[in-house]
């Protein structure tokens, strides 16, 4: 895997770290959903966080986008802290995403969908659009064709028109990717992207990740249940368990770490690959 | 705690309101009580359905109205007895609610609820139409037992049918809680109304529930529109007053919270109470906000202010959020 | 599926995506008429405009430019709840604000306090007033959903009439004021509108109003269009789709739906603008300025599509004149009677509504569009038979 | 297609669109109209007289605009609209029998539907009046209100039913009995001067519109010339509950209370004061009224008693037995035309109308102009409406500017059993107020 040696390399020690996650706390009522999560991402790193069902993965997201606020804690992207913020403004920050269980706009085309990805980049509000003429066309074209370029890149230019609630799962997976590319982000958060997926659909999958960390250099984390597609792309990883972090380290070093074993042991499926979610 | 200070401030704007003039004060007491009735039945009617669909159903105004012209049709032109039109018209609105749920709103499942929600106010516009249509020459009263009976309570005079309209409403309440806590088909509600899909995974038949509900629905519209047909406070009579009446305990749903029961009971007392208040003490005290037409937007300012501080009303559940 | 990344370049058999190509195709897919049957459309349109009222019947030309006052608030709110999910009972409040606000400022001086402005003034004032309260109604949309949200636009809806009811140097209290007489822009007067002369007597008010009113459907439609076709266009539909994702992707919930309420609200106002000019005389009560007119234009989206801007346009001509239809044919349909005609016309217009809802949820557009998706799904996706319907959702 | 036919294909719409312009199409009764003024002065008596809409040289045409159906404009239409346009059409058949206006033209109804909504009545208005040579009647003051600039532009004179002082100024319009405003200074004095004093609490329970306030605009006046004031002025929105405003009226004491009420609000009102325990004498406004509140057999006998013993009704007209000309040729119609008429003031009232529209019609006739301008200068040519004791005579003079309001209004008092509930006590009865009152430009 060429992607990890890339990664270790374009994330020297010393530089300061793009995502910092410090002694994060979320609480729902008396649950505690994180329990003083601390972990950072280096910029171009891929970035793994494991842990059995209801370990508080999707939390963390949720927290990096903002969508919760935790009670305790930071989130700093590049120093600026992201406990508070508006989800909007992580995405302005460069934070992007996927969603286990989509979260396309069905209504819309493809195409369309890819563009609200271009949204924060975009500047055209009511008035300008309202107006059409000059700025906002010149630039709905100038983004659409950087849409159209990324549906190409991903196989999507045959259902560019299409409505994308009609269309198969593993295409609309395909087009949240895209539409997350199409932010530009600096950080983009993969949540269970194989989930579902038969062998070929994760390999190609897998493959794609990698080029997005390796080519663009996006810094990546990865939520996924797949153990092995885990330990073959990711550069570190994160394992937690019921919400408290039980292991921070190289893929090596987790692998082999007992409290990691014990944890997937403890449930009843097997992690490997095809696992379903 | 705010709802609490809020309260507080009312309770003792009420203390002073009853020193000031006590026989005014306990006359738009026991007015505002009787409006407070109706407000109530109907708001029960539209709880049930929120509570299987999670919709406000507009139709429930219309069914309120449709099902007093039916009674007063069994009443007057059929000449039977009052309460066997009024059992009558109610097992004749459960049969309708049971065809909109089956014919209109089983097929909107999935729907923005806008459409949903239109879809009611159509029903709605389809019952009040058709009451033109079939009732061309009606009285403005349903003949009733009670017509121009009082009851005095100290010095206050209560109408007769109001009386019966309170009564009526506790018994629908006390039924509902009957219902809910102790039948197994009240369980199967309580759960469909927390959530349909775990209802179903635990082999309850959520469609035979939302059946339920709207038979339900359409069975107090009944009571409500019957006895605002019978010149129950505001006395408007049969007519179309009665669907004006019925808008106005949409705010009492809210104050009360949209899935509960006793929280429609309450939110309609308070918006009963609350607009005989302003009735009987704006222009005195404050004459600035006009000569008439407060009263009438003062349930929805205080709706308003009540989802400010608990956006799930008094009584309701709270709404969660997902991603 | 097959290899889902791009391949490496040497492998891929198919030119690869050229700039200017690409660019040419996002030009021709933007057009607002990307085919000549468009053009062909358009032009009939415009025929249409020039020639209806010269040839319409004084009750058609009321019926149409009535239709037209539908169409333009019917626009703005098609946007808030169509586009943005945002459904709203208030619509009948922006009218009578809009109408208020352009008697208020355009009514002779000597007639109860008016302030004797022209046509373009009280235009913009009524259009900017309907943005400001707007804006004010919007900010509650972002606590409040669905059902909440109804409840509280209906509320908003008897507030209005309450408080302009009460203000009365605006209003005139429960007397009731004059709208405003005269629509002169520059040297052309619409309520005697005389075709640069061609004609020897001018034409009627209802024939003028329809001329003013048309025009700016078209001018509301352009506009709405521009914005559903671009970014912000998009954003509010990702906020009606899912509005949390929506801002995950960096759309404003704020901006967007106060947005939303804004836009729509300036237009509805600008509807009342016309609607006053229409009836020339409102009284700020529910019966004018109600629960009624609301439906009216939900109904208007409904039955013409949600989420679509002709599609507003043809339901407004649908909703605006079935009742005259049916009130002209009211002696051809049997059992019908002079008492019960708005009966009839009510029940229909109830069925209308409830049946579009069920049966092409997304109205008239919906089965246009259901039709051409039926084509592009044939051509485009094969294998997805399965899945749902692009008008479904 | 290609673009050269697209191209081929606007050009022919514009050209169309442009011969159609050049043709004209449109509004030809507005041409008509103003063509006619030009010519009214120079028509004389003797010859057939000029031809407009709605008169082709033997049938004269008359508009009604009235509520037929509809939400509310049922209720409005079974109460008021009904029995007014049955009072119109028994009026010209009773005329037409002798030949018609002048002896020889003959009158037809055109009634459109306004289902007491003025959007719908403006539609009304526009389906009918290339038809129609004037209004008989115009029921719904919000739908009069938005026709006024539209009769003014057309032309077309209407007869206005509902009593609003306002009326009298507008030229198109010919009111025909007493105002709102002159029901109740009357309505106030007499109770002054028969049983009560100005010492005594006087309070009005008004409806909160402008019908409510036309009614407390003349309560004030009476006060004001009778040198006291009003004890407290309650109001209310129309299908409310009332109890607020019985209970104010008990506390402040009053033993009169002028109602400005429509038919839709009185039994409520009544009902509430009766639960209250609470008794004054009602002076009710003509509208509040309606003959079945005591004669249909399933009323409430404590409603029905209360109203005998404590309501008098401000109105105008007489009983309907009375023996004025004006009466005794209406019964004589009734008989003839519309046997099954039950006694109703609102069939009284659209047959007094329709006289009115025939004083007018008569003198258009002897100008020679029966076009619409010609009817509406008739009006001004009319001098004085003549009801024969039916209605108070009421002054026009040559424009609006000398027109003279009827001051006198006819107090009645309930009792059950007589025609239309009604019996008088005083018939055509005029306060020192009355004479004084202008109502507002």
């Amino acid at each position: 895997m060429t992607a990890t040696e890339h990664a270790f390399g374009s994330g020297p020690a010393g530089t300061p770290p793009l995502l910092e996650v410090s002694e994060v706390t979320l609480r729902f009522g008396g649950v505690t959903a994180l329990s003083s999560v601390s972990f950072d991402v280096r910029e171009g790193e891929l970035f793994a966080i494991i842990g059995p069902n209801g370990a508080g993965k999707t939390s963390i997201f949720n927290c990096l986008n903002a969508v919760y606020r935790p009670q305790e804690g930071h989130i700093r992207l590049d120093g600026v802290d992201l406990v508070g913020k508006r989800p909007s403004t992580t995405a302005h920050m460069g934070v992007a995403r996927t969603f286990q269980n989509l979260a396309l706009f069905k209504n819309l085309d493809v195409i369309d969908n890819l563009m609200l990805g271009r949204h924060h980049i975009m500047r055209t509000g009511f008035l300008k659009g309202m107006l059409w003429v000059g700025w906002a066309k010149r630039e709905e074209i100038r983004n659409r064709v950087r849409c159209d370029e990324i549906a190409e890149t991903l196989g999507l230019t045959p259902y560019r028109r299409v409505p994308v609630g009609i269309l198969p799962y593993g295409v609309q997976k395909r087009i949240e990717i895209g539409r997350a590319l199409a932010m530009e982000p600096r950080l983009l958060l993969l949540d269970e992207p194989v989930a579902g997926m038969n062998l070929d659909e994760t390999e190609d999958m897998a493959r794609a990740i990698c080029q997005i960390n390796g080519e663009l250099g996006v810094a990546m984390i990865l939520v996924e249940h797949d153990m092995h597609l885990v330990m073959d792309i990711a550069d570190r990883v994160l394992a937690l368990d019921f919400g408290v972090p039980i292991a921070l380290g190289p893929v090596d070093e987790i692998r082999d770490d007992p409290r990691v074993i014990e944890a997937y042991l403890g449930q009843a499926s097997t992690p490997g690959p095809g696992a379903a979610s | 705690m705010v709802l609490a200070g809020v309260g507080v401030v009312l309770l003792a704007i009420l203390v002073f309101l009853a020193f000031d003039g006590p026989q005014k004060f306990f006359t738009l007491f026991a007015a505002g009580i009787a409006l407070g009735a109706v407000y109530a039945l109907v708001c029960l009617g539209f709880v049930v359905i929120y509570r299987a669909t999670g919709i406000v159903n507009f139709a429930q105004v219309g069914m309120v109205v449709f099902g007093a012209f039916v009674t007063y049709n069994a009443v007057y032109t059929w000449g039977w007895n009052f309460w066997l039109s009024m059992l009558f018209s109610a097992a004749v609105l459960a049969v309708i609610g049971i065809g909109f749920e089956r014919f209109a709103l089983r097929r909107m499942t999935g729907k923005p609820i806008f459409s949903i929600i239109l879809l009611t106010i159509g029903l709605y516009l389809l019952l009040q139409s058709l009451i033109g249509a079939i009732w061309t020459n009606a009285k403005d009263t349903i003949p009733n037992p009670w017509i121009g009976k009082t009851v005095s309570l100290g010095s206050v005079n209560i109408l007769q049918v109001d009386v019966v309209t309170m009564v009526l409403g506790a018994a629908v309440l006390a039924s509902f809680f009957a219902l809910f806590r102790y039948t197994k088909v009240g369980l199967g509600m309580r759960a469909t109304a927390i959530d349909q899909e775990a209802a179903l995974a635990q082999g309850i038949s959520v469609p035979g529930i939302v059946a339920l509900s709207w038979a339900i629905a359409g069975a107090v519209a009944v009571i409500a529109g019957t006895m605002l047909g019978s010149g129950a406070t505001p006395k408007v009579g049969l007519g179309l007053g009665i669907s004006a009446v019925a808008l106005q305990a949409l705010p009492a749903m809210v104050i009360g919270g949209l899935d509960s029961p006793i929280g429609a009971v309450i939110g309609g007392l308070v918006i009963g109470v609350a607009y005989e208040m302003a009735v009987g003490y704006q222009t005195q005290y404050i004459p600035s906000l006009g000569t008439s037409g407060f009263a009438d937007v003062l349930p929805y300012l205080l709706m308003v202010l009540v989802l400010l501080i608990r956006p799930s009303g008094l009584f309701g559940t709270r709404d969660v959020q997902r991603v | 599926m097959a290899s889902t990344l791009a391949p490496p370049p040497a492998a891929d058999a198919t030119d690869p995506p050229n700039r200017s190509v690409l660019e040419a195709r996002a030009r021709r897919e933007i057009r607002l008429f990307p085919t000549p049957s468009y053009w062909v459309g358009a032009a009939v349109l415009l025929a249409l405009y020039l020639v209806l009222p010269l040839v319409l019947s004084d009750l058609w030309a009321n019926v149409l430019v009535l239709a037209g006052i539908t169409a333009i608030g019917g626009l703005g709110l098609n946007l808030l709840t169509g586009y943005a999910g945002q459904a709203s009972l208030g619509t009948a409040a922006f009218v009578g604000i809009g109408a208020f606000t352009a008697s208020y400022l355009g009514r002779a001086t000597d007639v109860n306090n008016g302030l004797g402005q022209p046509f373009v003034v009280y235009l913009i004032a009524a259009i900017l007033v309907g943005a400001a309260v707007g804006f004010l109604v919007g900010l509650p949309a972002l606590r409040l959903r669905g059902s909440y949200l109804v409840i509280v636009t209906l509320g908003f809806l008897f507030v209005t009439t309450y408080v302009l009811t009460q203000w009365k140097t605006v209003s005139n209290g429960n007397l009731g004021a004059p709208m405003p007489v005269g629509v002169q822009i520059g040297s052309i007067d619409f309520t005697s509108f005389d075709v640069f002369g061609m004609r020897d007597t001018p034409l009627g008010r209802n024939q003028g109003l329809f001329y003013l009113v048309w025009i700016f459907v078209a001018i509301t439609a352009l506009l709405v269009k521009n914005i559903v076709r671009s970014r912000p266009g998009r954003a509010l539909q990702a906020v009606r789709d899912r509005d949390v994702a929506a801002e995950i992707v960096g759309v404003s919930l704020f901006r967007y739906k106060v947005g939303a309420f804004v836009v729509s609200s300036a237009i509805g106002a600008m509807a009342g603008v016309f609607y006053g000019l229409y009836i020339q005389y409102l009284t700020p009560n529910q019966q004018s300025i109600g629960l009624t007119l609301s439906v009216q234009f939900l109904a208007v989206i409904i039955v013409g599509g949600i989420g679509t801007v002709y599609g507003t346009v043809v339901g407004a001509v649908i909703i605006g004149g079935l009742p005259t239809i049916i009130n002209e044919f009211s002696n051809h349909i049997p059992y019908l009677t002079a008492s019960t005609v708005s009966a009839f016309q009510g029940i229909v217009f109830a069925l209308l509504l409830v049946v579009t809802l069920l049966l092409e949820p997304w109205g008239f557009a919906g089965a246009v569009r259901r039709f051409k998706t039926r084509k592009l799904r044939r051509t485009m996706v094969p294998g997805s038979a399965g899945s749902t319907g692009a008008t479904t959702g | 297609m290609n673009q050269k036919s697209v191209a081929k294909l606007v050009g022919l719409a514009v050209v169309a669109a442009l011969f159609v312009v050049a043709c004209g199409g449109g509004d030809k009764t507005a041409s008509n109209a103003a063509k006619n003024t030009t010519t009214t002065k120079s028509s004389n008596a003797g010859k057939a007289p000029k031809t407009g809409p709605g008169f082709d040289g033997t049938t004269i045409k008359l508009g009604v605009i009235t509520p037929q159906s509809g939400a509310i404009g049922k209720i409005v239409a079974d109460d008021i609209g009904t029995p007014m346009t049955s009072g119109n059409q028994v009026y010209w058949d009773s005329v037409n029998a002798n030949g018609g206006v002048a002896g020889k033209y003959k009158v037809s109804l055109e009634t459109a539907d306004s289902q007491y909504d003025a959007t719908v009545g403006l539609q009304a208005y526009d389906k009918i009046k290339n038809d129609v040579a004037a209004m008989q009647q115009v029921l719904g003051t919000q739908v009069l209100q938005a026709m006024q600039p539209k009769l003014k532009t057309d032309q077309i004179s209407a007869g206005p039913a509902t009593l609003d002082a306002e009326w009298t100024n507008d030229p198109n319009l010919f009111p025909i009995a007493t105002s709102y405003q002159l029901l109740s200074i009357n309505g106030i004095d007499y109770y002054i001067h028969n049983g009560g004093s100005k010492t005594k609490n006087i309070c009005v329970l008004a409806q909160d519109d402008a019908y409510g306030e036309a009614g407390v605009q003349g309560a004030n006046y009476e006060a004001q010339k009778a040198g006291f004031t009003l004890k407290t002025v309650q109001r209310y929105a129309t299908l409310t509950d009332k109890t607020a405003q019985i209970q104010a009226l008990k506390d402040n004491s009053c033993d009169a209370v002028l109602f400005v009420a429509t038919l839709a609000d009185t039994k409520a009102a009544i009902q509430t004061a009766i639960q209250l325990n609470y008794t004054a004498r009602w002076i009710a406004l003509s509208p509040a009224w309606l003959p079945s509140f005591v004669a249909s057999s399933e009323s409430d006998a404590s409603f029905k008693t209360y109203l005998e013993q404590n309501m008098w009704v401000s109105s105008t007209g007489v009983d309907w037995n009375s023996p004025v000309p004006g009466y005794v040729q209406m019964r004589a119609a009734i008989a003839k035309y519309a046997p099954t008429q039950q006694p109703d003031p609102y069939f009284a009232y659209g047959f007094q109308q329709a006289r009115a529209m025939d004083q007018i019609l008569e003198v258009a006739v002897k100008n020679g102009d029966l076009s619409r301008a010609g009817i509406l200068n008739a009006i001004n040519g009319v001098g004085t409406l003549k009801f024969d004791g039916a209605l108070p005579d009421f002054f026009y003079g040559t424009s609006v500017a000398t027109r003279k309001q009827p001051t006198p209004a006819t107090i009645f008092s309930i009792v059950a059993g007589v025609p239309q509930g009604l019996k008088t006590l005083s018939a055509n009865y005029t306060s020192a107020a009355a004479k004084t009152f202008k109502p507002a430009g």
